[in-house]
């Protein structure tokens, strides 16, 4: 069993949203004797690079911080290229639009958004998830933009018509 | 008023009725209803005479309670084939069996090690080098952030328009994209192959819905050959 | 020096932001036998666990996820500034019977707590513990809830089937 102390400094390191300073450290543990912490740190950070494992524990801008071990750096690329994107703001509301509207041209698109969209609806139309349905017979021919099944599959639904209406949101938050 | 009672500690009229149940060390299959009832009236009264926000739902169980209460004091009567009719009190002891089970099963709940309460996992950002990550699956995203996404832009707009999109109008959505589906896999198509692919009498009024509506968005055009002759489709613009 | 697929894993499993699940970790390793990668991953948590330190290697929510040692919690609470309750009793019992009878409507979440529960609803959306799974195919299409992973990942559950069964309910079936 690890030293109480020692496992707590471990403990708020993972958990911090930054690299945790000694100092921190030592505002979070008033007890403790400041040189103590950071002796203890040190040896944390002693047995995670003897250990030779994935992870280690390092004084990284002023504070410690777990990390990947560097050679392991392609690994972690590959993991960075399968997580999942998350779609930008713009793009999300770009994609809502899209879905509560279509049929719809961009000119609506940005009409409703307050800005030009030219953007984010080219990211919809790369990942395929916005697709062009056909063109308008009017003058300029403006192209219509519609949903893909790829992202019914992406929303899990079987149709359109499963999509949540706004009047049911509003009933919701009443 | 001799309740030892904390305001706004109940979830809900199920809630109340449990604690009496509870307080009086009451058998909840076998209720004596007039003692419950009368304490849940004296609890709402109390409630009324603090002037405190009532949920109609309360109100609804009094009204339950009482009825329970005069049916209970009828001679238990019989159907025609002799048997005894049911406790009247059977349907709200269901009720409150299967609340309490999931009252129980919520602190359970509670009761778990909790994220961000009592263990936390790797607080800061990527531990990676930063990098361009534009690629890859889009799949952390559900369906109601993408309602909320479309709240939020016609919440500074508040029109009827946004708010008048119904499941009946996504379904005619639906058909039009997938005739303009059929449109841009080949060069035209009938009127006639459109309505046999309908089958159900739904699909064949969306179906003639979605036809009106895209030739009134100018983006295909019907051709009729003769008076009774077939129609024939068309995009308005070739893709 | 550790072995280098088990430090591979490792090294993942930190990287990620959520659980990682071992068919994630077998795509980012193809070359790698899945039992085997189960077994490392076994090691690891086994591992962490014998050591006592302050942090442990967990699965949960169909993955791996490195967490703080719960008995640790008040210095963590401490570091994150934490005081008032993650869920209110109303949003807990809303909670509790959409992860045990799910998929359900909202109606059928009403007349079991005997009170109207959209604003608790829409919290545990907006927490995104609940999700709108589709809609059920009968008159006014009512929409369908369910829990989420982060459901699972919050409650330290590996999947569904580790909820506890519903006691009472079950005495009295029989």
């Amino acid at each position: 069993m690890m030293e109480e102390l020692k496992a707590v400094i471990e403990a708020l390191v993972l958990a911090s949203d930054a690299p945790l300073s000694a100092d921190k450290i030592g505002e979070l543990i008033p007890d403790a004797d400041r040189k103590e912490l950071k002796r203890l740190a040190g040896e944390l950070a002693d047995e995670y690079e003897q250990r030779g494992g994935g992870i280690v524990f390092r004084e990284v801008a002023g504070g410690y911080q777990f990390r990947t071990r560097d050679e392991l750096a392609p690994w972690l690329r590959k993991l960075k290229g399968i997580k999942a994107a998350l779609l930008t703001p713009a793009a999300l509301e770009t994609l809502a639009i899209v879905a509560y509207r279509q049929p719809v041209l961009k000119a609506e698109i940005d009409r409703i958004r307050g800005v030009d969209v030219s953007g984010p609806l080219k990211k919809l139309l790369d990942k395929k998830l916005v697709r062009i349905v056909g063109r308008k017979d009017v003058p300029g021919k403006p192209i219509i933009y519609g949903t893909t099944k790829k992202f019914l599959e992406v929303f899990d639904l079987k149709d359109l018509s499963e999509l949540p209406t706004l009047r049911e949101l509003k009933e919701l938050q009443e | 008023m001799t309740y030892e009672i904390k305001l706004d500690i109940f979830e809900g009229p199920l809630d109340l009725l449990l604690y009496l149940i509870k307080k009086n060390e009451i058998d909840i299959y076998n209720i004596p209803m007039a003692v419950v009832t009368e304490q849940y009236l004296d609890y709402i009264e109390m409630m009324k005479s603090l002037n405190l926000d009532l949920a109609g739902e309360y109100l609804v169980l009094a009204s339950t309670l009482v009825h329970i209460k005069s049916r209970m004091l009828l001679p238990p009567a019989e159907d025609e084939e002799g048997n005894e009719e049911a406790d009247p009190r059977a349907e709200l002891v269901q009720q409150l069996l299967e609340y309490q089970a999931f009252k129980e099963a919520a602190s359970q709940l509670e009761g778990r090690t909790v994220l961000d309460r009592d263990v936390f996992k790797r607080g800061y950002a990527d531990p990676l080098p930063a990098e361009d990550d534009d690629e890859g699956e889009v799949k952390e995203i559900g369906i109601f952030e993408l309602i909320e996404a479309f709240r939020r832009i016609v919440t500074s707009s508040v029109r009827a328009e946004f708010l008048d999109i119904d499941t009946e109008k996504l379904s005619l959505t639906e058909r039009m994209n997938e005739v303009m589906d059929m449109l841009s896999a080949r060069e035209s198509v009938t009127f006639a192959e459109l309505m046999g692919e309908a089958r159900s009498r739904r699909r064949i009024i969306f179906t003639l819905l979605a036809l009106l509506e895209l030739m009134k968005q100018s983006m295909i055009r019907a051709y009729q050959v003769g008076t009774f002759g077939e129609i024939r489709i068309f995009l308005s613009v070739s893709a």
